[in-house]
């Protein structure tokens, strides 16, 4: 018995799409050539949304702004997968699954305005609102799923957060809920690398995010989070192994955030020029680029294209979303409860 | 009708809107097999199974934010918090979640969750067993805060609780779970959320409390021309009922065993400076707990107030 | 002297402190490098290095957690939390730990440590960013709160708290962070903790306020005979200067940002319904933000007081 | 590179004495004989100050306590390690690790007879007060800990808690902290296998609770928790890592709670009976026997004497608890702030 080995662990690292657009035809996912597409458009339109709103905050059209850009692979690739009726638990950095999933437009960018109305997601649309406060999210997806089970429903539920919200006892809480249970989850994990200005090695001393998972007994899987195949592929993977009631799955997605942390930030201040410019060069779309184009399917023509019409409905919803009239005071109240309190009632009407 | 103590009648209500409503769960540790560390619980998994009934890991805020998540999709979780103290570490989840739900998602979603949990002081337990900090929670817009008082409240109130469609803090007076039997109907009856109670006519003096005050306050009352009041909803506390005694008495003294600074004697207090100044003859006294830390259980009968200190208030306030 | 905002201001406060006293350290999100999502730490770390200026993991429980231990140890920890907000999931460690290490130990251990965040509201930031819930910390026996008002106090005050012996948590308005210059001296000086300060001197009504609030009390009550007290420190609160005022006005106007309910105000206006409401001719009013979660920038504005609510209740008061 | 691995991890069991008694030789730790027979003694001192604190709680002396029967291998064996400049954060269940380290056994029975006075630890021994909130002392070690590494203090830190505690985010938030700034720490976890009626395969999901050390980048062992000298070589080793540099470990040290959860609880309404016997036959004291007796340093007789001497020790503590007086209404305001403040000056006086 003296010193015995009681338990081995692998963690592994999930690539179909090489930096150079070559798929491997083991792992390459089945996708028709009108989903490829739609992927690739999905994530123009969030590359197109992400500048604009960027831009749209420097004009003082809404305030501070997440960017997102960089990392529409492991967010378009993910929701791609999703069914209809399954939940997604946001953070606040994952505005390219919300455009994936049909999230209104015009809402996102009423919301990163400061308008709370934005957070109602519409009927048949399990999105819950932005959830600003890091990993807090997590144990909310736990007891979506539980009740998922509950009801024997056919849904998966889907949580997203950063690599800095693995830090919190939320993650740590919620991960372990998940294995006890054996629930009908998948934990995406975007590891863009940093939190604002804290780089991934001040916030964990593991050398993968996905081998986390090692303490909750269930599988962690790490993916090249710029490929957008291999999310897809993971993501996949572990919706079945879930609706199956093969229990959880942590998918990290290892990518980079290519901007500032928000545009109230400066990355300057922190980050190597050069990082940056290393990871630019591995942008998730230009590698899909190269994919299409080796397969024929694709020009920089259609690159301009693909733009110009995701900058259309872009366009379009920032009207809609500038013509939005601004709330009336008397919006504070709304659903503070379902019945306001006397004093409320008091409050209100004196605004 | 059964003669009932708080712990029974809290199961009877449990067990009701379970046998009533499927969306009811139950969810915390040693709710299951144990029936809850007080027993409150007992029985249920025996009778709902383990799926409504769950025994979770040891995680505070995980348990609630999974609650959160559950009322969310449909469900109407009760989560038992094994101690008040043990809220604390969840209190990110109720303050900034559970209480948000609705206005957060405008509506789409919302948190018809029930948080019970034993509450206070004077059963000479461990550290952060005794607790009463429950002016914490009525500072959070979209909780409701409830303190029932008696085996027949306590039902009464859970069930209105637990159909509310928003989410409930329910706060049992651990010392008051097996002190008090009272008569409590066996089906369905509600006690309405929100509105106060009049324990006791009087005309001097009103006397607000709650909780294991109320039966401390009651008897230390006896011989005065007070007015109880018992508040059993702190949040939203019913106004109307301390505004038309105090008008009518002229003299409000307010008895809570939490520590005074901020207790949520303040707010009834700040309430009728307010708005009923002009009909007081007195300064609103409030009987309290000192501003320290809720004490072991050597010196916890000092901490709590007791009858002669409550005495001593109205015997203040009468000399005006 | 020179003409600092209150970011600056505070810097200087820690550098001097840093400088003077090994024992300080500082650690949280972002302290380091970044020099704080404000700037507030900017410098410090390669000043002092990476062993005195701690960027940390994202785990604001854990951070404070880590803080109690370091001052249990014999050090001065500041930790900053990045917005008031992120508290709450530290809420546990402030509460049961940080403001009893004190007393649970007699005395082997103590805990001086500052606890830094922006607090309030008015920057159009989003969820969480604009939280100004002062009133469930000064519930905390054990725990003193300061709220510093221009960038001459916050220094002051800062310098205080970090050679107090007992947990302080210390809360930033944001708002204010560059909006008023004001001459700091450069070097040492304290500002005394629990101590008010009158801001205009006045003899219809006294108006409480304080952090960002201040200000715009100040604006408002021009052309009023109003006595304007700057709490400065909220826990424990002035309570003598409180009274002395109101004695001499028999009014008493309470402003904060906070949501009404169970706010700080409730305190101040309960202390005097109990001490001194024999001087008083009017009701005690609070002017406050309503009961509702804290909107995002496009409703901001309508949530925290105006200056016409302001001396809509001075009017009022003056009435009687 | 498509399906790589990208991290092997092993969790191992450290055993040294079996359950007959036989130690084996090429672990078994440097210890003398008289090293040995000291563990002995405090084994059954633990064992005779648990066996009077539960009666004197049934006699209604003092007020609910938690037993530790069955665990005393776990906490003298870790306690025996430690040097003197060493700091501990218990939870509330390791009475033996204060037994081993000195702490006045009059004061540890009048704590738990609702006396927090004396949870005032003496001058120059490192014990912070109980932490009922399970969990919520970890993340203060971590602090400490970071506090001895500034002050370059050869000291290391120690938290003790239980396997219910690695459920909560504390032990999450501390143990990756620990992994960050790789910190002098030793985390020892009691798996005693419930937290209270909770089995420990409703608290993880995972095979060992060792193997959680994973998600943060150092090293987790188990031990056979009721072999002393496994938990006193994994113990020591793990110090003298920290001292060195190496950072943290994580012990986990597989035990059984033999008694109920405290006075207050009947574990027989949750665990079956022949659990506990089957645990009963692996009392780590018996263990320690079999190993002295096949060295000739054991008979019946000297248990007996041993515990004699233990209890005599235990009756003087008694007798000494019970001639503390009880404090002063007074002292309710003892430490609350070194300076009171003016209210609670006033509330002192009129008490
Ligand atoms: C609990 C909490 N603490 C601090 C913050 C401030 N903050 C916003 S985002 C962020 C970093 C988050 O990092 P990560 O989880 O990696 O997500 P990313 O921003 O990289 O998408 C911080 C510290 C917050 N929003 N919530
Ligand atoms: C945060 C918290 N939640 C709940 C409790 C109530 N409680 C006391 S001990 C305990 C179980 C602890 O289990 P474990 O960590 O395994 O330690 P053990 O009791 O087995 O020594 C619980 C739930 C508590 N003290 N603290
Ligand atoms: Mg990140
Ligand atoms: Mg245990």
């Amino acid at each position: 018995m003296p010193l015995e080995s009681i338990g081995k662990f692998e963690t592994k690292r999930l690539g179909v799409l090489n930096e150079r657009g070559e798929a491997d035809p083991d792992l390459m996912p089945q996708l028709s050539e009108e989903e490829i597409r739609r992927m690739y458009e999905l994530m123009l339109l969030a590359r197109v949304f992400d500048e604009r709103a960027v831009a749209l905050q420097r004009e003082g059209r809404i305030g501070t702004y997440p960017p997102i850009l960089g990392q529409e692979a492991a967010q378009v690739g993910s929701a791609f997968a999703l069914s209809p009726g399954d939940w997604v638990f946001p953070s606040f950095r994952e505005m390219g699954v919300h455009l994936t999933l049909g999230f209104p437009i015009a809402q996102l960018l009423q919301y990163w305005g400061g308008d709370e109305r934005a957070q109602k997601a519409p009927e048949g649309l399990n999105i819950f609102p932005f959830c600003v406060a890091v990993g807090s999210q997590i144990p909310h997806a736990v007891g979506a799923a539980l009740a998922v089970r509950y009801r024997r429903d056919p849904a998966v539920v889907v949580t997203y957060f950063g690599d800095g919200a693995t830090s919190k006892g939320d993650f740590h809480e919620g991960m372990n809920m998940a294995g006890v249970f054996k629930l009908p989850m998948v934990f995406i994990c975007q590891n863009n690398q940093w939190a604002i200005s804290v780089p991934l090695k001040t916030q964990t001393a593991t050398t993968s995010l996905a081998q986390k998972a090692v303490a909750y007994g269930f599988e962690g899987v790490q993916v090249d989070g710029n490929d957008v195949f291999a999310v897809y592929r993971a993501t996949r993977e572990a919706l079945e192994k879930a609706r199956g009631g093969g229990g959880p799955t942590f998918i990290e997605c290892l990518t980079y955030r290519m901007a500032d942390h928000t545009t109230a930030d400066d990355a300057g201040r922190y980050r190597p020029p050069e990082e940056v410019a290393l990871w630019r060069e591995r942008d998730p779309i230009t590698r899909l680029e190269r994919f299409l184009e080796a397969r024929g399917a694709w020009t920089p023509q259609r690159r301009v294209e693909a733009k110009e019409k995701a900058a259309r409905v872009i366009d379009d919803a920032i009207r809609e979303m500038e013509n939005v009239l601004p709330p009336a005071p008397a919006e504070l109240f709304d659903g503070v409860l379902a019945a306001l309190t006397p004093r409320q009632t008091g409050q209100k009407k004196g605004l | 009708m059964a003669q009932l103590n708080m712990v029974q009648a809290i199961n009877q209500a449990l067990a009701y809107e379970m046998e009533h409503d499927d969306r009811v769960v139950l969810l915390g540790e040693d709710v299951g097999r144990d029936g809850g560390v007080f027993r409150v619980t007992e029985g249920l998994i025996e009778r709902f199974g383990s799926e409504r009934v769950l025994d979770t890991p040891l995680c505070e805020s995980g348990i609630m934010g999974a609650a959160i998540g559950m009322a969310a999709y449909g469900l109407r979780p009760v989560t038992e918090i094994q101690f008040m103290g043990f809220t604390y570490s969840a209190f990110e989840q109720l303050f900034a979640h559970a209480a948000r739900v609705r206005s957060r998602s405008r509506g789409r979603f919302t948190c018809p969750l029930v948080v019970r949990t034993p509450y206070g002081g004077g059963i000479k337990a461990p550290e952060l067993h005794e607790e009463s900090t429950e002016a914490l929670f009525c500072q959070v817009p979209g909780l409701k805060v409830v303190v029932p008082s008696g085996p027949y409240m306590a039902k009464g109130l859970l069930l209105s609780a637990l159909r509310d469609p928003d989410p409930v803090l329910f706060l049992e007076p651990t010392r008051l779970y097996r002190l008090i039997r009272e008569e409590v109907p066996e089906g369905e009856y509600v006690v309405e959320l929100g509105k106060a109670r009049v324990a006791r006519a009087g005309g001097a003096v009103t006397v607000v409390a709650w909780g294991s005050m109320l039966e401390r306050v009651l008897k230390a009352v006896d011989g005065y021309d007070a007015e109880v009041l018992d508040l059993l909803t702190l949040s939203p506390f019913d106004i109307g009922a301390v505004l038309a005694s105090v008008r009518k008495t002229g003299r409000l003294v307010i008895v809570h065993e939490a520590a005074k600074s901020c207790g949520f004697g303040a707010e009834i207090a700040a309430t009728v400076a307010e708005e009923a100044i002009l009909h007081l003859r007195a300064p609103i006294l409030r009987v309290t707990a000192p501003d320290v830390p809720v004490p072991l259980a050597k010196l916890i009968d000092h901490y709590l107030p007791g009858p002669q200190q409550i005495r001593g208030a109205l015997d203040e306030v009468l000399q005006y």
